[in-house]
This record gives structure tokens, sequence and C-alpha cells, in this order.
């Protein structure tokens, strides 16, 4: 049994026995390589799911959509190693209760999606701290490199040729599972931080704060940086923070669900080197 | 017997065009993007990609622009309009469904006044539009009543030649007449065949959905939920489309100097309706597809009589979860039958 | 040159620590470079990266943050959570490609005047060798101009 | 709209001869916002404070920036001038031209440029500056003392000798701790318990403390001057109130081979006991799990033998809830458990004794009657070892840290060693010997020249039995050579380490700890006897290993902190705190987790049904400090820091 069916059985007794009340997976899109979120609330309608190598979305943030699990009820939710992760994070921020998510894992090597065992958070413990230092999707580790080997007067050069795309669409916010946030600062004019203006400038700070706010959160799904409609790769930016924190702090986002916030807790012995 | 433009004058036409006095302005791929940005020659134009990835209307309503300058004096405000750039530009290569939407976008910019900075920039543009030999699964302009050769919003329509070496010239305005005299020496007449259109199927019918959204019994219909459950808010599809025209007006400055912008918007955001109280009319992301689809093809073609849609496809083609309008419409049109 | 470039520096500083050091400095009468401003803050801890940001954007060379040494916050932790925080901006703004010679960050006591008055006199002249921060001031002209198309 | 005034000092010449205050007052005048703006030699003078007040009225300023010297000098000043001329005092900034202007530089051109920016930034800030109210907290006046050794009995005498309630809770069945159980104390060596059990009996007696021993704080809520406490009674069996003390029940229970927690397993005890002869209160409690009637249902001989029918095996654990003030944490510690000292023989060889049991053994109350006997064949031993730093100052076994009072008290004990066993000979391994205090170093010198105690400096490698002998191998380090004594018995000085479960009291109470579970203090050098929670002091060796003498000054001390505390009926202070907006709060709580002080707390946002909407965090103004750290960490930017509000700053810098 090919594992998209194996799921689709899975889904489909989850719903029959009312284990929960939905499944979030994907579905077929508008063209043959894409696909679609898709929330199945019916035995019959699982038929529909799709699992292959081209579900690639991180479906995880659909999971803090306001009262979706206020009625204290259990929701599926197809997910990869990344998106186990942000669960993780999403309990530890107390955005959800990592309970009522059941969890259908899967990873996609190649194009063949293969199943991960286990079905709540925890039960992922062990794959988690394996993948500790791993890049999951190493798209533009080329530019990356490059970006690493520049001073910094070119890697202005090289952002600001980038930012001066962005449209403040606010894409990479939306599609971030990190990104829960009722009001994002950028919203808060009492004092304006962050320009709204989508000029260059404005471009800057408000991808400097994204990416501040998302540093030791960020489980690099990739969300934003394929939501982008303007391409600039804002991957490459967050995984240089999420490279920063495991350094500096250790700290791997998303390997438990009680793992402390690290902008929010400190050790006394953390480097220091470059204050004067 | 027609005008023909052949691709290897282009570069002279860009030449000629720049020493009269215009500016050339066509879709250039940077940093892995198209948009429509200045060329300096010929060899900056992007001319095989299916559309722009970013639309036409940045050029005549750009995502952040100065309306005025001010400066604050102990007892006074001083104040300065800002004023669009002037001078008479080309836009070459522009999509039929690109310049349809500018068309579909001027009476809304000139119904109770005339908006300068969209109407300078536009009484100073030729545009220059290529009829699309190929389309994707995306493109909907013939759901439009508009087709891959529309002539709408156009001053100049080239039609591919079938050789792929040139385009068949078709002047359309006096004003389209006048930018090509500059360049007359550069045409040639001839017979060659213009290559076949791309092929749009029609994918939804429009009227039917327009008279579907017109019944009030609608609104409230849980198809909106349902169609735009998992859209996440974004305004990609807003800020993509070349007819979405809403803007949001911000000052920016310190305590001494500051500028007063217009920027876009978007209905997409959540914060878009939000009111000071912390009400928010459309509190639901459903609320506020269900206003983007009412708007285009309900409110804006009661006051203005067109659909305020061209038919581009950008919305789908750029959606991280695979909405749009497209599939949106094409609902409705089973819903209405 | 005929005139030498003067740097802006906008310093960000705790009230019990550095703003103290800069009092002794006073009342020594130390004599150090007129180009800082300081912004009084209760603890390193309040010290938001927001505002490095809007010090650049209202034209700053050099920006610098300052507070108690590590195990002397009035506040106990401020500084402890500050320093993880600059830890990863500065990560980030490097990234970005904001010099990090151009954001500096220091504990200074409320004993070290000395120490705070040679501080500004070292950055100033650090930032003064840096010159202009000429790729922000582009993006801030940028935001002044008419728009471009 | 603002009318700002600003108020440019020429502080004599101090500010006037390098910063040009006329050229400073006329931009400023010209500043938007500000209503006026003046310069004056001395504003800091009874004239100059007048004129800033007669300003204020006469112009209806709503801020003031006085320019002058630093806020840290004059902040208070210029504040209260102006709530005496009816403004509200938050609205009166400084701006610092002195100390960060005048004082530092040298070009006047330069310095008065500088000026300008420093006042237009805080002309900008002011016209932000909300009209602060200084926070009222009502203060319950009732102080909780728990833990009854002596740093707690001294805390709960000094505050209710002051006149004040305190609940002082023990959960031991008597009161007295640690230092019941020592035999004489050093540098005096005047009798413990002559002294401590008089200091028991007043703390027990006195009309202002309730006394509740065998009881343990099971939870606490609420904040500085409202606290909220739940006490678990623990079940004792003997009915308190109707109980004589007579002791028949002890005499008469059958179980009497159970080790003496008092004793330090050296003596034993009956299930149904007092932990020792003096006792507060003297009124026994059953030993649950090793009464024999609880475990087989059958015996009650104490029940037979109590004439006034005070036995109850049906007794519960109760609760009661008790409304606090103020809380003095006087936990107190533990000693080192030194099995981990293998090599040491500890626990293998009967006569190698901890320092605590060697004081049982010293006191005249203990087993042997302050003889001073072998546990393993009751001979006296006529040569004993004593090892200093069992435990201290050893990163890889022990502590890492210098527990304080071994070296005293080892020296104390060779000195009774002398002193009851005439002829004993006593050897001492040491590192340092560290008697710093007040007539410390002259007991150790005693102990070695009178008293004949042999110090080794050095460590000991390792103890074993031959011949009926320890042999103890050890290293002198001053002469650089192995060492080997046949000793009768050795004695470790054990580390003083917390308490088992010092870290999840630590969080009951809501106090923090260090990484061995001692309680934080909230500054070490400046606020050593508060801990981080506001209304929360710390007394004895609960905090850091600690001699008598300490414990008994930081109980005062936190005595002292607690009755200014309950000087007046309301707290009064400063309104530097932070707030939240509850409309835009994710409820991610890093600031709950970020905040030193416990002050923000996990709050529901119910409906008029009562389901709960949405979960947010909640600022306690009562434990608030105002270090701001939240606000930084809140990517919503929904928290603010009252005083030095996102707006305030903002517009300083946008005021540069």
């Amino acid at each position: 049994m090919s594992i998209e069916q194996q799921y689709r059985t899975r889904a489909k007794e989850l719903l029959s026995s009312g284990e929960v009340k939905m499944v979030i997976g994907y579905s077929k899109g508008s063209t043959p390589d894409r696909r679609r979120p898709a929330f199945i609330s019916t035995p019959e309608d699982v038929e529909t799911l799709v699992l292959d190598g081209a579900c690639i979305a991180n479906l995880s943030g659909y999971l803090v959509t306001e009262g979706l699990l206020s009625d204290e009820k259990r929701v599926a939710v197809f997910l990869r190693p990344e998106g186990i992760r942000a669960i993780n994070i999403l309990a530890a921020e107390f955005q959800l209760n990592a309970a009522q998510v059941e969890i259908l894992g899967f990873n996609t090597e190649g194009n063949e999606p293969t199943a991960l065992s286990g079905s709540k958070v925890d039960d992922f413990a062990e794959l988690i701290g394996t993948l500790k230092g791993i890049i999951p999707d190493t798209a533009g580790e080329e530019l990356y490199k490059k970006l690493e080997a520049m001073s910094p007067q070119e890697r202005f050069d090289f952002w600001q040729s980038e930012f001066s795309k962005c449209i403040k669409c606010y894409a990479c916010r939306q599609a971030c599972p990190m990104c829960y946030c009722r009001r994002c600062i950028v919203d808060n004019n009492q004092p304006q931080w962050v320009n709204t203006s989508s000029h260059t400038l404005g471009n800057f700070e408000w991808n400097i704060v994204r990416a501040f706010h998302l540093s030791g959160r960020c489980v690099e799904c990739g969300n934003c940086d394929r939501a982008c409609p303007v391409n600039i790769p804002l991957r490459l930016i967050n995984r240089k923070m999420a490279g920063e924190v495991l350094e500096a702090f250790d700290h791997f986002a998303g390997s438990s669900q009680t793992q402390e916030p690290v902008m929010a807790s400190f050790k006394k012995d953390d480097t220091e080197t470059f204050i004067l | 017997m027609t005008k023909i433009l052949y691709t290897d004058k282009l570069d002279n036409c860009v030449e000629r065009w720049r020493s009269a006095g215009l500016s050339v302005i066509g879709p250039v791929r940077n940093a892995n993007i198209t948009a429509y940005r200045p060329v300096g020659s010929a060899a900056d134009l992007e001319l095989s990609q299916i559309l722009p990835d970013r639309s036409i209307k940045e050029l005549f309503f750009p995502q952040t622009e100065p309306m005025m300058r001010y400066s604050i004096k102990k007892d006074a405000i001083n104040t300065e309009e800002c004023l669009p750039p002037v001078g008479p530009r080309i836009i070459f290569g522009a999509r039929p469904c690109d310049a349809s939407g500018l068309a579909i976008d001027d009476p809304l910019f000139g119904w109770d006044y005339k908006d300068e900075y969209w109407f300078n920039r536009r009484n100073e543009t030729v545009i220059v539009s290529i009829a699309c030999t190929k389309s994707d699964e995306f493109c909907m302009c013939t759901s439009l009543k508009l087709s891959p050769d529309s002539t709408k919003g156009s001053d100049v329509l080239l039609r591919p030649l079938e050789s792929g070496k040139g385009w068949q010239v078709e002047e359309l305005t006096d004003r389209g007449r006048e930018a090509f005299k500059a360049i007359a020496e550069l045409l040639t007449e001839g017979a060659e065949a213009a290559a076949p259109t791309a092929v749009v199927a029609e994918k939804f019918d429009a009227d039917a959905c327009s008279e579907w959204l017109r019944n009030p019994e609608n609104f409230e219909s849980r198809f909106w939920k349902e169609i735009s459950v998992r859209c996440i808010g974004c305004g990609s599809c807003t800020y993509l489309c070349p007819t979405c025209h809403c803007f949001d007006i911000q000052d920016e400055g310190d305590t001494f100097t500051g500028i007063r912008r217009k920027n876009w918007d978007s209905c997409s955001f959540a914060l878009f309706t939000m009111h000071t109280s912390g009400h928010n009319p459309r509190s639901t992301q459903s609320a506020r597809w269900r206003q983007r689809i009412m708007h285009k093809f309900n409110y804006f073609p009661g006051k203005f009589s067109a659909n305020s849609c061209s038919g581009c496809g950008r919305c789908t083609r750029q959606c991280p979860v695979d909405m749009g309008i497209t599939e949106t419409l094409q609902e409705i049109s089973k819903l209405s039958q | 040159m005929s005139e030498q470039f003067e740097p802006e520096i906008v310093a960000f500083v705790c009230t019990y620590c550095t703003y103290a050091g800069a009092d002794l400095a006073g009342t020594s009468r130390l004599k150090y470079a007129p180009n800082v401003r300081i912004i009084r803050l209760p603890c390193t801890g309040r010290i938001s990266p927001m505002f490095i940001l809007k010090a650049l954007q209202k034209g700053a060379d050099g920006v610098l943050i300052s507070g108690c040494h590590p195990g002397d916050c009035h506040f106990t932790h401020g500084n402890y959570h500050a320093r993880r925080r600059w830890m990863v901006f500065r990560a980030l703004l490097n990234f970005i490609g904001i010099p990090p010679e151009r954001i500096k960050y220091s504990w200074i006591s409320a004993a070290e005047g000395l120490k705070f008055a040679d501080l500004i006199n070292s950055i100033t002249e650090d930032i003064r060798k840096l010159g202009p921060f000429e790729q922000y001031d582009k993006l801030i002209a940028e935001t002044e101009a008419q728009a471009s198309l | 709209m603002s009318k700002i005034g600003v108020f440019i000092c020429h502080c004599g010449e101090n500010i006037a001869a390098k910063v040009d205050c006329t050229r400073v007052a006329e931009v400023l005048g010209d500043h938007p916002g500000v209503g006026a703006s003046v310069e004056y030699k001395y504003f800091c003078s009874d004239p100059g404070q007048e004129s800033v007040k007669r300003a204020i009225r006469e112009n209806n300023l709503t801020g003031v920036v006085v320019a002058a010297c630093s806020p840290r000098m004059h902040e208070a000043t210029f504040r209260k001038a102006c709530a005496e001329a009816g403004l509200n005092p938050y609205m009166c900034e400084i701006a610092n031209i002195r100390e960060q202007c005048s004082w530092v530089h040298n070009d006047g051109e330069q310095a008065t440029d500088k000026a300008i920016d420093i006042i237009r930034s805080m002309v900008e800030k002011v016209k932000r500056n909300n009209m602060l109210q200084p926070i009222e907290v009502p203060v319950t006046r009732r102080a909780l003392v728990i833990g009854g050794g002596i740093a707690g009995i001294q805390a709960a005498l000094d505050i209710a000798n002051a006149g004040q309630e305190v609940v002082l809770v023990e959960r031991e069945p008597s009161l007295g701790g640690h230092m019941a159980q020592l035999s004489e104390t050093f540098p005096t060596l005047d009798c413990s318990q002559c002294i401590m059990t008089p200091r028991m009996v007043e703390a027990s007696q006195h009309p202002k403390i309730r006394l509740l021993t065998y009881a343990e704080v099971e939870h606490v809520d609420g904040y500085i001057g409202n606290f909220k406490v739940k006490v678990r009674m623990k079940a004792r069996y003997v009915n308190k109130d109707t109980c004589t003390g007579c002791g028949e029940c002890i005499t008469k229970c059958p179980q009497k081979k159970l080790s003496s927690e008092f004793d330090c397993g050296i003596g034993k005890r009956t299930a149904i006991y007092t932990p020792f002869a003096q006792a507060v209160p003297n009124k026994p409690v059953i030993d649950k799990d090793n009464c024999t009637y609880f475990k087989n249902g059958k015996c009650k001989v104490c029940v037979k033998s109590c004439p006034l029918d005070c036995i109850d095996f049906e007794m519960q654990d109760e609760f009661i809830d008790l409304e606090i003030g103020a809380i003095v944490v006087a936990t107190g510690f533990q000693v080192q458990n030194n099995a981990v000292y293998g090599e040491y023989g500890y626990g293998k060889y009967a006569d190698v004794i901890n320092g605590l049991q060697f004081e049982r053994l010293a006191s005249a109350s203990g087993p042997t009657s302050g003889k001073i006997l072998r546990p393993s064949d009751g001979k006296e031993p006529e040569n004993i070892v004593f090892i200093q730093c069992a435990g201290s100052r050893d990163p890889s076994k022990g502590v890492k840290y210098c527990s304080k009072i071994c070296c005293m008290y080892t020296a104390k004990h060779a000195m009774l060693y002398a002193h009851k066993v005439h002829g004993g000979k006593s050897n001492i391994f040491y590192m340092d010997i560290r008697a710093a205090g007040k007539g410390y170093d002259e007991f150790t010198r005693r102990a070695i020249e009178e008293d004949e105690a042999g110090y080794v400096r050095g460590r000991v490698s390792k103890v074993w039995q031959e011949n009926g002998k320890l042999m103890v191998r050890g290293a002198d380090t001053l002469l650089g050579r192995p060492v080997e004594v046949a000793a009768d018995m050795v004695v470790l000085a054990t580390a003083m380490v917390p308490q088992p479960d010092a870290k999840d009291f630590a969080k009951v109470v809501g106090i923090g700890y260090d990484e061995y579970g001692f309680f934080n203090e909230a500054h070490l050098k400046l606020r050593p006897v508060e801990s981080s929670t506001a209304g929360i002091y710390l007394a004895g060796a609960c905090q850091s290993p600690k001699d008598i003498p300490d414990s008994v000054a930081q109980a005062s001390a936190s005595a002292s902190k607690v009755l200014a505390l309950f000087s007046k009926e309301k707290l009064e202070r400063e309104p530097v705190i932070a707030v939240n907006n509850e409309a835009t709060c994710a409820g991610c709580w890093g600031c709950v987790l970020a905040c030193p002080y416990n002050a923000i707390e996990k709050k529901d946002i119910l409906d008029r049904s009562g389901k709960v909407i949405k979960r947010v965090a909640s600022v306690n103004p009562g434990l608030c400090q105002g270090c701001g750290t939240c606000v930084t960490f809140c990517r919503s930017n929904s928290i603010d820091l009252a005083g030095f509000t996102e707006k305030q700053i903002f517009a300083e810098v946008m005021g540069l």
C-alpha cells in the first residue's frame, strides 16, 4: 500500500472514530505540479487527499487559526519534520495545546514521500534530535556561501537590490507559522517603528525585524521564501539566524514543546566577545 | 500590406525614441523577477515571458509615492506638494491584459476628481502592447471578454510574426501614431503573416458570476468560507493585480520634517478595515476574500460598467496557497447554473 | 581634505551603570569628543533593536549600546537578556550588510568614567575613519526623493 | 497641544562657561510645542525653583524640561517643584547638559550644538510623557516566617516585638532547626541549647506570633503586601490542644529503635516522639510510617497510656489559608551526604561520622550525654582525625563553594575533644584555615596553641580500617610528604548544602535560586536580604552558608525590611512599570519567562458566559520593578514601560 493510501486510511479512521474533527492535508492544485492545503472534515472526503513529493508547504500555521482548537477537539495534520518542529514551538509559546494535534508525519527525500512513525509531537523527539544542525532545505546554498564570503558592503548591495523589489505584501509573514501575532509590530503606528512604505529603507527595516523576530524560532520550512511573489531569497536570512543561535546558544528551534524561547532566556556565560 | 517592425531594428527604435526625449520602458529581468523598468537598449528587454511577474500599474500608481513634504515650525506647518515625475515615455512590450488593466482603472481615478498622479503619467505615456502567442493555465483574459490581442488601453498593438523576426504594427491612437512617426523609417511595409494568437480557453462565465454576486442572498453564503478557507491573508494577489488600486496615506518623518505618502494597501489585510475601537467589520478572511470578489465583479462594474479584472491570472499564479480569482469564479459559475 | 568628517553617533545606555559612568566622566572633568548623543533607558534590557534602526534612519553613522557589566545589573538579569539580543541582532545586521563596526556594544559601570570617555573618543575616531554610512544614506535619500517612475 | 517649558540653567559658570545658554534658549524658544524657554543662573536655588513654578502657572505649561545637571542630581527636586505648581511631577524631565555636555567638551560651539540636541530630544520625550500616579498597594500587616531555626525565630521575634503579627511556620514537630542540635558554639563555647531554647520559648509564647509547627507552606499567590498563602498542617495524630506533654506515651511506645533524625542517626527514638527533650511545642507526634498501629492495625499502647485521650489515629492533614503582607524565607540548610566520598568510608565504617553527628556526641543532651564515644563500640577515642572541606571547594564530587563554617566548627570540635578527653590527640587535615570573623582567628589559634590541635595542611586520599584502627592517608603539603595516621574516629567537615527540596520550594514561593538551590538575593551587595520578588525576604543559610551570627544579623535585617513595609497602610511605588495591551497581546508569554521579578502573570480573558476567549500576559504592578526587558522581548509591541514608553523613545530619537 502506498503511503498516500495508508494515510488516507488513517485519516478516514481518525475522522470516522471522531478522534479528530478535521484533517489538514494536501489535495490537487490548479496545475499538475501544484498542491494546495485541504481541510477534510468528513471521512468521505479523504479520497481527495494527496501525498507526494510536491507536498512541501508547512501546514502547521493553520492550526493557530483563531477558534480552530478552542473547542478542545483534536485536529490531524500532515507535517514534514520542520512542521513537527513548528508544533513544538507553537506549543512552547502557548499558541496551541500539542495534545490536540495528531501528526501525520512524512518526509520527502527525492520525489517519494516516506512515513514518519509517531502521532504525538513527542514521538518525534528522537528524529528531531538527529536533525539538529542539518539544513532542511538546501536550496540557495551556493548563493548563501557566496553571501557569507562577501564584505558587508557587498552584502548590503546584494540585499539592497533584493529588498528594492519587496512590495510589502507581507506574504512572508502570513505564510509563516511563527507569525501568529494578532498585531504585527509593523502594524503598530504608535510609534511606527517600521516604515510601512515600501521604499527600500522601509523594506530593509521590515525584513530585518522579521528575521530578528524569527531568530531561534524559524524551522526553515521555506514557506516565506516560496510565498514571496518577487522571489527574494528570504530563507537565507533565516538560515543565517538559525545557524547563529545554534552556534551561540546551542539552540535548535522546535526541539521540544517545553523548549525555552531563546530570546526570552539567557545563560550567564553566553558569549560576548564583541562587547567592549 | 501592413507595417512591420523587425526585431533587428528594435535597438534603433529605442535609440530614436530616447533621442526624441522619451524614456523607454519595457519588461526587464533583474534579480529573478521581471518587471516593467526603464531600458537603455533593446537588449535589456525580456519579451519572451508570458507576461512580466509584476504588473504595469506600478508605473502609474507606484507602491509608494510622496504626495507632500512638510516641515514643522514653531507656529506653522509648511507644506509643499509633490508631483509625479514629468516627461514623455513609451512602454514597449506591454501585455494586452496589463494595458487593459490601465483602461479599466481610468474611470476609477477620474470619476470624482482627476487623480493627477495617475493621469499625468497616463497622458505622457505611450503604450505599445504585444499580442500574446503564448499563454499558461492561469491566463483568463477570454473569460473577461478580452483576448490575447485586445487593444483596450493600448496605443499601438504589435502582432508577432510567424517567423518570430518582428511584429505587425497596428497603430491605435493618435498618441501611438505620433510616437511611431519617430521610427517611421525603421518600419517596413510587408505582408508577412502574423503568428496565431494564444488560445486561452474560457474558464468561467463572468456575466453569470456578476449576476450571482448581485443576488443579496448570496452575500452570506457558506460558499465564501469554503472557497477561502486556505487563504492566509497576504496581499500578494492584490499587489500583483493590474487593476487593484487601494491605497493608504501615511506620514513619515521626524520631529522637524516629513513626507506624506500614498502607499498600496490591500483588502486582504486584517487591518484594512480595522477601526480604532478595535472593531473590525471584516473580521474574517472569508469576508475579505468576498469583498475582493464583490468589488471586482459586482461593485466596480455597478459603478463603472466593467469588471475590475483583465484576466492576467497573476493572483493565482503567485498565490502561496493556490487560490485565485479563476477558481472562485469557476465555482460561482457552477453555483449560478 | 578641507574639513574632517564629524560622525553622528547615538548612544543608548542604562541609567544605573553607563549613564552614571558618563556622569562620572563629567564630574571628573574628562574631555571627550562631542559627537555622541545619549538616550537614557532604565536598563539595557529595555534597549530594543528598533532603536538602532531608527538611529540609522535619523542618519547616525554609528550607534553605541552600553550598560552594566554582567552580574552588575540593577535589575539582576536585564543585561543578560540584552546580551543575547545583541548577539543575534549583530549577526543579523552583519548578514544584511550593515557593518558591525558601526554598532558598538560595551559594559561601562558607574565607576568607569574614564572608560566611558576613552570609549567615546575611540568610537568617534573609528567611525570617522569609516566615513559617512553612504550606503544607508542613499536609502534615506531615496525615501525623500520623488517617485522614480 | 503641548506647551513645554524649557529652563536652561547656567549652573553658575559650570554650564554657561561652555554652552551659549542664550543661543540655546533662543533655538528652543522656536521649537514647536515650546511655550517658554528661559535661562537662569541657578534653577535649583529657591528663587530658581520659584521661577519655574511661576512659569508653569503663568503659561499653563503642560510639561517641563530642565536643562541642567544630571537627573541623578536634581530630578527629584524639580519634579517636586512641578508638583507644587500643580503639574504632574512625571511631566518633568531633566536634560543633562552639565555632566554630559559642558564639563566634557572643550569647544563652546560644539557643546552648544550638543546641548540644543539634548534638550530638543528631551522636549520631544516630554511631549509624550503621561501623567503618572504613584502606585499604591495596600499592605496586610502580617508577616509569614518560613522556617523555625535561629534565623526564622530571630526574624519572627524582631517583627513581633515591633508590634506586628507574625505567623511562624516550621515543618518539623519542633522549633529549633540545626542550632538546637549543636553542642557548644564558636567562638565563645557557650552552650547552644542554653541560648537557643529561651528564644524558642519566647517565640512560642509571644502574643503576636502564631506558631505553626509540623506544617508546610503549600502554595503562595499574590504579591507584596497581599500574599495569599496556603499552609498544610500535617496530621500529628496527637491533639495538640489537650496534650500536656507529660510524655507517658513516649515512655510506653513499644517501637523504640527508630533512628533519631535529631541525633543524626546516632541516637534512637520511639514512634510517638518529640524530637528532643526541650522541644517547642513539647508535644509529641506519631511517625506514621513506623508506628506499629499504622502498620499492623494493632497496638494502641499510646492510646491506653494517655491520661487525656489525646491520640487520634483518624486525624487528617488540614489546610490553613493566610493573608500575608510580607514573607521571610528562613528554610535553612542540610549537610551534604558524605556517602559520595567512598574513599572516606562514610556509611561503611561506623566511626567515620560527620560534623553534625559529632555535635550530637558532644552535646550534653545528646545520646551519650556529652561524652565523646565511638558509635561502633562506645569506647572513648584516643585519636581523632578531622577532615575539612569534605565536600566544600570540591567541584568534582562536592560543591564549588566554601561552606564558611567548617574551619570554625572543626577547631571547636578539636577543642571540645581536648576538653572532654584528656590526652586525646587530634589531627586536622585542612586546605586553608578561614577564620575571618570577630574572635574567630583567636579561636583557631587557641585550638592550636592551647588545645594542641594538630593541623596538617593537605587533603586526605583514603580512609580504611586496619587492626581496629581507621587508617587515614593524606598529604602534608607544607612538608611535602605523605602522611598516615591511625585514628579511632574520623570526623568529616561536611559541606552545607541547600535543603533537598529548595528548588521546588523556591518555585512554590516564587523566588529565584542559584545553581545549587540557594535562594537568590535581589542584589548581592546592595540588596542582600531581599529576594528578587518584592515583599519576600531571605534570612539565614537558605541564601548561602552562614554561621549563627550572620544568620541572626540577616534575620534582623529582613525583619527591618518587613517593618519598613508595614510602617504604612499603603505601599507607594514609582509608577515606572510595564503595562500590557491585552488587545494586541498574542499570549506567547515570553515576557513571563524574561521577567526577572515574576511580575508577569498569565491571564484568561473571559466572555460573559465565562468562556476563555483568549489568554494574555498581565503585569502585576505590585511586583514590576520597571526594567523593561519584557518590552524589548515583545514581538507584537504590546507591552510598554510607563516613563520610558516606545513612543517616548521613538520621539527622543526623532528629535535628535
